[in-house]
């Protein structure tokens, strides 16, 4: 059951230049999965839209979430302390299909504030699991994530790990898998979706659209499908409510 | 205490309805709200075959409102009528289909095919401002208006609803227009055009360069022109623009609608439709109404 | 890093003005601003004589925005020029001044006194939602537009910008009648006709009933019309509606305002315009942008 | 010199329904004047014209202001707690003149939200003052008041002191003055301003209208006045500049 709900901030962080974690208390939180998200609404009524935050670990009355400062609402979030309240609508969408990777060789890649999500996701996934995050240069969530599988870095400036990419970080190590989770920039998506094409293997990528209502009635945020979608049968998912996850075959990149 | 209000013979249990649109046909916000206790469920655009809507990204937050260019993505009438109406009719709510098109015969079509269902009104929509042809091209010329209006009463069953551009000079022209033609009754606002640019990316923030402003940022323009509608025409009303609370939903009451509309504010509220009937009923218990038709275009 | 505009033939500094009416003239926000770092202060409107404007309240506060019916109050031209343009002299800055009347004998009397005067530019208002006569009757009507611009052009000796009303249907057809009219500039927007309804009094929230939405709330619209006419004629544009911070006045010259003006924002910032002024200066030098020509309609 | 800042909330307390008293550390306090006012601005975007409120005390560095939740914008000051910041403008308005009044049998007339700025006013005051404050039903400000003048209440209830008005107190005591200074609803001002008439005896009221610039740029809040205004020799005397203080037969009531 989604639900709208004022959500009780336990903790927030900065973690990072303008990256910060937030733990909030929401009602909701046992019934969420890996690679989901969660609406969050500003106080300020000038922003009237949701901004949709990626769930980063799950407990049982509380979700994390780990985000950056992207404009004013994310702005907003970063004054939250403890005890303050924020509207939040929850959870959303599919999330990573688990089943699909259980077992098996995988590749857990984030990049920048798509790294996130791939930390529950290790957690939860019974795997053989090799998280690659790609970060420009400061690091986060490191040590949490290595503490989930085994750890690959790629920085842009070569500070951390592999200079380049996630994608240059497997080259690096002579990395391989059997199925791919992947979650950052379209242009990340689409280099990793061509190389799992390549390898021939079944990659699910986490895609980001601009949203309003979170819950699939809008028609907002769709993107291009290769079957056609449920609701309009026009070949456009939403990425709300059919995504945010999304077999890489199965849409445009 | 009566909230029943009437609608060219429909009667509603309540005057708040949902915005084209803003909803789906229901099943989404079903999850949130109890479809039972809306007055009408107004369904997004049909057309008589499947429309893809525009490229992505659709829409941009502005200040107070948000702009969209979501081009009527829809299933079409066939899909629409197998899926979306019996999924409707099992609630105690009354059924308002949205219809659009690009030419007078598209929406023809429609109507046509709504007119055998079980549905109860059917607002046009010749106000949409994101598609390239139809929409708002009707909507902003008083000729084309009465001629679409006259041409699908022939063919409806259901009383029609005209819904209205706010993109005009002189709206009570358009609602005459639509009178003359022979509309049972007006939705009005639809939204008003903008425009936002990106200024570090140098774009258009949504990739149709031109989207429709809705939110409470347009309300003021919205009970303006129903004022105005109400003070030209015979017809029953249902306004809409930016209404998220009670006190919105009142406003456009007493400046003459029969029933409201919510739409943007579903968005930042999924529960604003029930709490604005549950507010209503609130404030004539509070101000000793007994029938809600005493505050219908009550200030003057 | 070059700032100045061209309007007209006057260069401003900057591209920053203020909008009539939100600013008095100056004498006000000179506590708080430099009145030597806007490109050009546009004053309140002067009328041939002094007009008591509307009974109270003439103002409400709408979200993220507000509704105004001062109704042109003003001293009329002749304690204007003795008064406020001695005042305005003492600065660096270019002086607008607005222009309002009932009639056209009325803008012709103000526009030949102002003639004679040591002012750079007159902005005429015929876009006025808040006068019954005049104002906003003369911007709805190409024709009237146009004749009304070539009867002041025949009169004045600094260049004409014509204000423009939203409440059209197609800006671009003002706009073109304006430039045949013989206009050297055009403004836009003036406000947008709204109305509020105060549900607890049930009456309305300004005297007036209706009047002008301005602020923040109806940006989208102004810019999506200064794009509009940006692409529909050749004339130099004020853009104005709602610009509060840096971001906003970009979005407009990137629509292609060619200067902006701030108007409700001073009311919740008086600090605004000079805010603004530098940070357009910020945004050219991080975007490594040397003249702002480069800027102005460079969205397409 | 007027000033637009952030003011920090030194405290703030709730003394009486939705009446609450709230301390500002403000630059310019010490410039301030009893019947000036200052405009405050809500943190909600959605909402952006400020909210004009009397000076009740003035010291040092800090003013105090009283008011009452009437809206979303007093609601939302109601909930801030010392060392929170909000935006203020100030100190805006003329204040009584107290020079009319110095040494003189004055009477200082409150109702209702109008009493707080005879606080300042009466504290400042070297007078034979009697403060003649009328409340609905529940006191607010009354000791203090008290503790700077003879103190008369009315409630309209009857609850305390006078049963009515502050017009019923000054008869029921017997009361008389040479000069008063009001402040309160239109009826009340419009009943004191009779009744100076009446007496023959000058008295100077406080006005309310919506605002906009608060400084007298945008010709919102003017009242009608007897004498041509300043500003546009129309009759329409501006509160905010002008006033909100005006000599009663110098303006419509
Ligand atoms: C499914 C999903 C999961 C996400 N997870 C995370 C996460 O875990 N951590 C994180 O830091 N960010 C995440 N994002 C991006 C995040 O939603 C935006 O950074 C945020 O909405 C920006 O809001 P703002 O007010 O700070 O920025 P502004 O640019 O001022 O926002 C203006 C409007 O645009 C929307 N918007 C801006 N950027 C994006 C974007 N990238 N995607 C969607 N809408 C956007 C906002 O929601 C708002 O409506 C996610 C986005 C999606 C779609
Ligand atoms: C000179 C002056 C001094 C005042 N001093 C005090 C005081 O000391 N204590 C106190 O409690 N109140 C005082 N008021 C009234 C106070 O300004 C309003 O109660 C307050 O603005 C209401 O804001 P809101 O958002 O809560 O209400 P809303 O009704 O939601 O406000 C909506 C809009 O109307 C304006 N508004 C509403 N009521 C008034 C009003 N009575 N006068 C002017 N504007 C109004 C608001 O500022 C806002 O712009 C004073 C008003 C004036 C003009
Ligand atoms: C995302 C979105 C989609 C919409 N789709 C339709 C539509 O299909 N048909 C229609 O007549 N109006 C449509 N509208 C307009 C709304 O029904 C309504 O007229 C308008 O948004 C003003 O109301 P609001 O401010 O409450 O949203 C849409 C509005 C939005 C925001
Ligand atoms: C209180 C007020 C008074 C105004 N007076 C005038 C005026 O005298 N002449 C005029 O041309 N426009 C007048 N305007 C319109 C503004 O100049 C401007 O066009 C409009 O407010 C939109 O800009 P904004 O949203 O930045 O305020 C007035 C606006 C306001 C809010
Ligand atoms: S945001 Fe509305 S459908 Fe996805
Ligand atoms: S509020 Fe602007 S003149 Fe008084």
């Amino acid at each position: 059951m989604k639900k709208k709900e004022k959500a009780v901030v336990i903790s927030q962080e900065c973690i990072g230049t303008d990256i910060y974690s937030l733990w909030l208390k929401v009602s909701f939180a046992e019934d969420a999965k890996p690679g989901q998200f969660i609406s969050i609404y500003c106080k300020d009524g000038s922003r009237v839209l949701p901004r949709p935050i990626s769930i980063c670990e799950i407990e049982k009355n509380a979700l994390r979430l780990v985000y950056r400062i992207a404009g004013a609402g994310t702005r907003e979030f970063s004054a939250l302390a403890a005890g303050d309240e924020i509207e939040v609508l929850g959870s959303l969408g599919n999330g990573f299909p688990l089943e699909e990777a259980e077992g098996k060789k995988v590749f857990l890649m984030g990049g920048g504030i798509g790294i996130p999500p791939m930390l529950e996701t290790a957690k939860q996934l019974k795997a053989d699991k090799r998280i690659i995050a790609g970060y420009r240069d400061e690091l986060f969530l490191a040590e949490e994530l290595e503490a989930n599988g085994s750890l690959y870095i790629a920085t842009e400036d070569g500070s951390e790990g592999t200079k380049g990419n996630v994608l240059d970080a497997i080259r690096e190590n002579n990395l391989d898998a059997d199925v791919i989770f992947a979650c950052g920039p379209t242009p990340m998506l689409r280099a990793i979706k061509a190389y799992a094409l390549e390898k021939n293997i079944p990659c699910w990528v986490s895609m980001e659209e601009k949203m309003a209502c979170g819950i699939g009635a809008c028609l907002a945020c769709v993107c291009q499908s290769k079957e056609v979608d449920e609701h309009s049968h026009v070949h456009n998912k939403r990425i709300c409510k059919d995504g945010p996850v999304f077999l890489s075959t199965e849409i445009e990149l | 205490m009566n909230t029943k209000v009437n609608i060219a013979g429909v009667i509603l249990n309540n005057p708040v309805m949902v915005a084209s649109g803003t909803f789906g046909s229901g099943a989404e916000y079903s999850e949130f709200v109890d479809l039972n206790k809306l007055g009408a469920v107004v369904t997004k655009g049909v057309a008589n075959v499947p429309w893809p809507g525009n490229p992505t990204p659709r829409i941009a937050e502005t200040y107070g409102g948000m702009i969209n260019a979501i081009g009527l993505q829809n299933p079409g009438i066939d899909v629409f009528c197998k899926r979306d109406i019996p999924f409707l009719k099992d609630y105690d709510t009354k059924i308002m289909v949205n219809v659009c098109g690009k030419t007078t015969e598209d929406y023809c079509e429609v109507v046509e095919r709504l007119a055998e269902e079980d549905i109860d009104l059917m607002e046009i929509n010749i106000s949409c401002p994101n598609v390239k042809e139809g929409g708002i091209a009707f909507g902003q010329n008083p000729k084309a208006v009465e001629a679409i209006t006259s041409e699908l009463k022939k063919r409806a069953k259901q009383p029609i609803i005209m819904k209205l551009s706010p993109n005009v000079t002189d709206i009570t022209e358009m609602a005459k227009a639509a009178e003359a033609g022979g509309a049972d009754g007006l939705s009005l606002i639809n939204t008003i055009t903008g425009m936002k640019i990106d200024v570090n990316r140098r774009t258009f923030a949504v990739a149709n360069k031109t989207g429709g402003l809705s939110g409470p940022a347009i309300k003021p323009v919205a009970v303006r022109m129903v004022y105005q509608v109400a003070n030209a025409v015979k017809l029953p009303i249902i306004g809409m623009g930016g209404i998220a609370t009670t006190e919105d939903a009142l406003e456009f009451i007493l400046a003459g609608a029969t029933a409201v509309s919510v739409g943007t504010a579903n968005f930042f509220n999924p529960y604003a439709t029930v709490e604005i009937v549950k507010g209503i009923e609130d404030y004539m218990e509070k101000n000793h109404i007994q029938d809600i038709q005493e505050l219908i275009g009550a200030v003057k």
